[in-house]
């Protein structure tokens, strides 16, 4: 397998994300989407540490999934909170910064 | 050989789940192939030999982020998506045009890599090798991986904080 | 070349998978029999001599009942919840070591099904995916007791497995490998049983075990006299079946996953006292079952005895003594590593 | 679960069913919950299911046969109520009740009362998660049936007493078998201490858990342990005896945390003094008959009197009123200590956890045969 495959792979991946995020008005699957975009990532930093026999691809992807377990936290109790104020989680109900 | 099959099932299942997981209706089904998705993905992280990598994705993503998605989804219960007030031109107009511009960038790939193949990887054993890693992660990045901890500590003092009842 | 990488892994996984299977239906047997002797009863006694025949009795009378699904359930996760359970039970044992590698037939032939080398964070993250099955089962019933339970369990096994993750860290610095063989070969070398060199690992692992399968003194999430049976109230025939298929599948991992870490795997008592050397006599894998047989003698101990903690008590227990003592203990066994 | 519009489960209040179908109701209790997380926020005892109209079917028996209907109120211990039924006729027609009937009726009350308790401790035990309590107390509870049985042939429902003394005399040996029965029942209670008192676990889920101090006690009118548990010294064995209680010397045990741990500790000590108590009236049981003056036609001239007992369970009072004229009573009432003992529950498990809701259902020990009667 060569790079390429994991390379076209991830950007599918990330593409299906960005439709997730675009199309979606559930903030919940909007979050999911994000986290699919991230998976791309990752695949293509393990994809790059494959090809060049080095594993800093695979600290940085370390590094990708802890930030994105503190955005999932973070953003998760926004939603909750979010849902308690205004009992949607439609982002188009979402747009004013303060009601 | 072996390899090639198992690159192309991962990858059609990886696609599959994803676009399951941005389709479904339901949510907590979304949530169900992102879970999916992700052991795909995992699956294919130890198919490229980052064993580490993967069991850390299944530990961290499967395991713990997509439990807290669960949660928050069984929460604000989404048996009745809000989904159905959409606003249509917009959005198909421009996931079409991403749609495009992501598919041509892909065509090029797809050509330039028929026109001139890339060398095959250097396969270097080692590379996935935990201890490699560790190494790494203890040494050259021990400050990141500092700052990264003390990130999720913040995280998750915000998160309660958020989702504390009087807000 | 086919025989060492086709046959004998699909071989060793049947053989694996069977007996698993057949000792889960077992356990069933023993747990009734262990907790009727302790409250003055016999037990199944009908089928066959002393009920011996009595899994066999349940698994056909489940098998045949009818598999109900409540009219407002979401039929798709209803159905899968039960498997979503017992697979992770299952894959888990891929990297148990029943043995090391013995000579069958002319052929090196290891007792384990492979050996990853991050074994112990194969095992961990496995498990965490079993949660799913109680949380869905729970959701997907659409009734108001499962969703209770299932909430309850949901909590319970994220926070026990942060502090078995993180008494897992310790005898990774113990060991200093993640392969499960890896670190059974360590006891070996270093002539101890972790269990007494990391005590206090040990406790909050077996603490931890009981909480994370849902076991007693923990057994929230099904606590039949709070919650009527909890997230599998309202399954019946066999999709019920596989909740307990799981569970004990998960007390026999823990045991297991014990045993391996803590009392030296397939290791003999002793293994460096050489006057004690006709125990070997005894083939390891037997040692190993007897080990994990005692740990799994203890879980149905507990249940016998113990009173039920409460939901709170539970999550402070986790959060508030176990998760700082486990840490403490990482902290320590780091120290000691490094002065040593 | 119902259709509407309201989130399955939002961040608000979730309402649940306890019951009638629950295992840890205690019979056909149900008690709906109005849950904030796993917290009662609020709660609604709903009675009648197991409702037979006992009091209105008295009024048309004649005064003997009411003795059998009153069995199947507390069925875990009919011979108390059969006891303070033919008290309250007694003290109706002013029948003299020989001293042995007394004794005898002081032994069985006694035995009931630790059959009760031992039904009592195996259930609450149960509810808290401790399994092995329940076979063990049931275990003893067997023999108690067995001693009943050989008395009167019945194991449950025994219809043991008639109005002024006793059915039969006691079978030969009877009295050696039960302080046979006593010595193993004080062997036993070690045993359920070594199971429960010092666990930690029992410890954390009963203490400081539906505290309810004595003055509130009072006002809602409990009675029995309970009462007891909350520190106040009541028992009507020792405040208006009856029997042959003045005869015995026993204390009363009373608890002073006022919490689900008191009330344990309550009974537990009663066990040891009903087996004090047993033990006294076996060996004073005096010789002589065993029914009292009692005219052929039991008609109680017209007036009406209130009599209450101890019961395992608290206050079981009887208040008759009859006309003098037919061989019914005109009005029959029950005071039953589970059904006033019951009215303390959405107080007690206010602001408690679920899990706490059926610690303390067993720990007011309701039948809910009495209860709705």
């Amino acid at each position: 397998m060569t790079s390429t495959h994991y390379l076209v792979l991830s950007a599918a991946l990330f593409m299906i994300g960005v439709f997730g995020v675009v199309t979606r008005r559930n903030i919940v699957i909007i979050f999911m989407s994000i986290e699919l975009m991230l998976n791309a990532v990752n695949i293509n930093l393990i994809a790059f540490s494959l090809q060049w026999g080095n594993s800093l691809g695979q600290v940085f992807t370390i590094f990708v999934i802890a930030v994105a377990a503190a955005e999932a936290a973070v953003g998760l109790g926004i939603i909750l909170a979010l849902y308690r104020n205004k009992e949607t989680i439609n982002i188009d109900e979402m747009n004013v910064m303060k009601w | 050989m072996a390899d090639v099959i198992t690159f192309y099932t991962l990858a059609a299942l990886i696609l599959i789940f994803g676009l399951l997981v941005v389709t479904t209706r339901n949510t907590v089904h979304s949530v169900l192939f992102l879970v999916a998705d992700f052991l795909a993905v995992a699956m294919l992280y130890a198919s490229m030999n980052s064993l580490f990598v993967a069991a850390i994705q299944v530990l961290v993503y499967a395991g713990g982020i997509v439990v807290l998605y669960l949660f928050v989804v069984m929460l604000v219960n989404l048996k009745r998506p809000p989904e159905e007030v959409r606003d249509p031109a917009r959005q198909t107009g421009l996931g079409g045009v991403l749609a495009g511009v992501v598919l041509a960038e892909l065509a090029l790939i797809a050509v330039a890599n028929a026109l001139d193949p890339p060398a095959t990887d250097a396969a270097s054993s080692t590379a996935g090798l935990t201890e490699q890693v560790g190494l790494a992660l203890y040494t050259d990045y021990l400050i990141p991986f500092e700052v990264a901890s003390v990130l999720l500590l913040v995280a998750m003092v915000g998160a309660i904080v958020l989702a504390r009842r009087e807000l | 070349m086919m025989v060492d990488q086709v046959v004998i892994p699909a071989l060793k996984i049947l053989i694996v998978l069977n007996a698993v299977l057949v000792g889960v239906t077992f356990m069933v047997l023993l747990e009734r029999k262990v907790i009727a002797w302790t409250q003055a009863r016999l037990g199944p006694m009908r089928v066959g001599p002393y009920g011996v025949l009595q899994p066999i009795a349940d698994v056909v009378k489940l098998m045949t009942k009818e598999d109900i699904t409540p009219v407002k359930a979401d039929r798709w996760v209803f159905s899968v919840a039960p498997l979503i359970a017992l697979i992770p039970a299952l894959i888990v044992f891929a990297v148990i070591p029943f043995g090391p590698e013995v000579s069958l037939f002319g052929r090196q032939v290891a007792l384990y099904i492979t050996d990853l080398n991050v074994g112990l964070l194969y095992v961990v993250s496995v498990a965490s995916i079993g949660v799913y099955g109680i949380i869905l089962a729970g959701w997907a019933s659409n009734s108001k007791f499962p969703l209770l339970a299932s909430l309850r369990a949901s909590a319970q096994l994220i926070s026990y497995e942060v502090a078995v993750t993180m008494t897992l860290v310790s005898m990774i610095v113990s060991a200093g490998t993640l392969s499960m063989v890896g670190i059974v070969n360590a006891q070996e070398s270093q002539q101890v049983w972790y269990l007494f060199v990391q005590p206090l690992a040990f406790f909050i692992f077996f603490v931890g075990g009981l909480a994370e399968t849902n076991r007693a003194p923990f057994d929230m999430p099904e606590a039949e006299q709070e919650l009527t049976g909890g997230f599998h109230t309202e399954y019946s025939g066999m999709r019920f079946a596989l909740f307990f298929l799981a569970e004990y599948a998960n007390m026999i991992v823990v045991s297991a996953v014990a045993t391996t870490l803590f009392l030296g795997g397939w290791l003999r008592p002793f293994p460096n006292v050489a006057a004690l050397s006709f125990l070997d006599l005894v083939p390891a894998w037997c040692w190993f079952l007897a080990k994990t047989f005692v740990f799994l003698y203890i879980f149905l101990w507990v249940r016998a005895t113990l009173p039920r903690y409460r939901y709170d008590q539970l999550m402070r227990l986790g959060w508030k003594v176990l998760i700082p003592l486990a840490i403490a203990n990482v902290v320590v066994s780091g120290l000691v590593k490094v002065l040593l | 679960m119902t259709t509407d519009v309201r989130p399955m489960f939002d961040t608000d209040e979730l309402v649940i069913n306890m019951g009638p179908q629950h295992p840890s109701t205690h019979g056909v209790l149900r008690v709906v919950l109005r849950l904030d997380g796993e917290r009662v926020v609020g709660s609604d005892v709903v009675i009648g299911y197991l409702h037979r109209g006992i009091e209105k079917l008295c009024e048309s028996r004649d005064w003997t046969q009411i003795v059998l209907l009153t069995d199947r109120m507390d069925y875990v211990a009919a011979a108390t109520n059969n006891i303070g039924y033919c008290q309250t006729v007694e003290k109706l027609m002013s029948i003299e009740v020989p001293r042995r009937a007394r004794y005898v009726r002081t032994i069985m009350a006694e035995l009931q009362r630790i059959a009760s308790h031992c039904l009592w401790l195996g259930t609450h035990a149960m509810d808290i998660g401790a399994m092995t309590v329940f076979l063990y107390a049931f275990r003893e509870r067997e023999l108690i049936l067995d001693l009943f049985e050989e008395y009167c042939g019945a194991r449950l429902t025994y219809n043991s007493m008639r109005i002024g003394g006793l059915p039969l005399d006691l079978p030969p040996g009877w009295d050696r078998k039960v302080l046979g029965f006593c010595d193993v029942m004080e062997q036993k209670l070690v045993e359920y201490e070594e199971l429960l008192t010092n666990n930690r676990i029992w410890l954390e889920r009963t203490k400081g858990i539906g505290v309810i101090p004595a003055e509130e006690a009072v006002a809602i009118g409990l009675s029995g342990p309970p009462l007891r548990g909350s520190g106040v010294q009541r028992d009507i064995r020792k405040d208006e005896p009856y029997a042959a209680y003045d005869e015995m010397r026993f204390e009363v045990p009373i608890g002073k945390a006022c919490d689900t741990y008191d009330r344990y500790l309550v009974r537990l000590e009663e066990f040891r003094q009903s087996v004090r108590i047993i033990r006294q009236a076996v060996e004073g049981l005096p010789e002589g008959p065993i029914v009292g003056k009692v005219p052929r036609l039991i008609k109680p001239p017209a007036g009406e009197t209130y009599h209450a007992i101890e019961s395992p369970k608290g206050e079981l009072g009887y208040f008759i009123a009859a006309d003098g004229k037919s061989t019914a009573p005109y009005r029959f009432r029950v005071r039953p200590p589970s059904f006033c003992n019951l009215q303390a529950l959405p107080r007690l498990i206010q602001g408690h956890l679920v899990a706490d809701v059926v610690a303390l259902i067993g720990s007011i020990d309701v039948v809910l045969g009495e209860v709705d009667r």
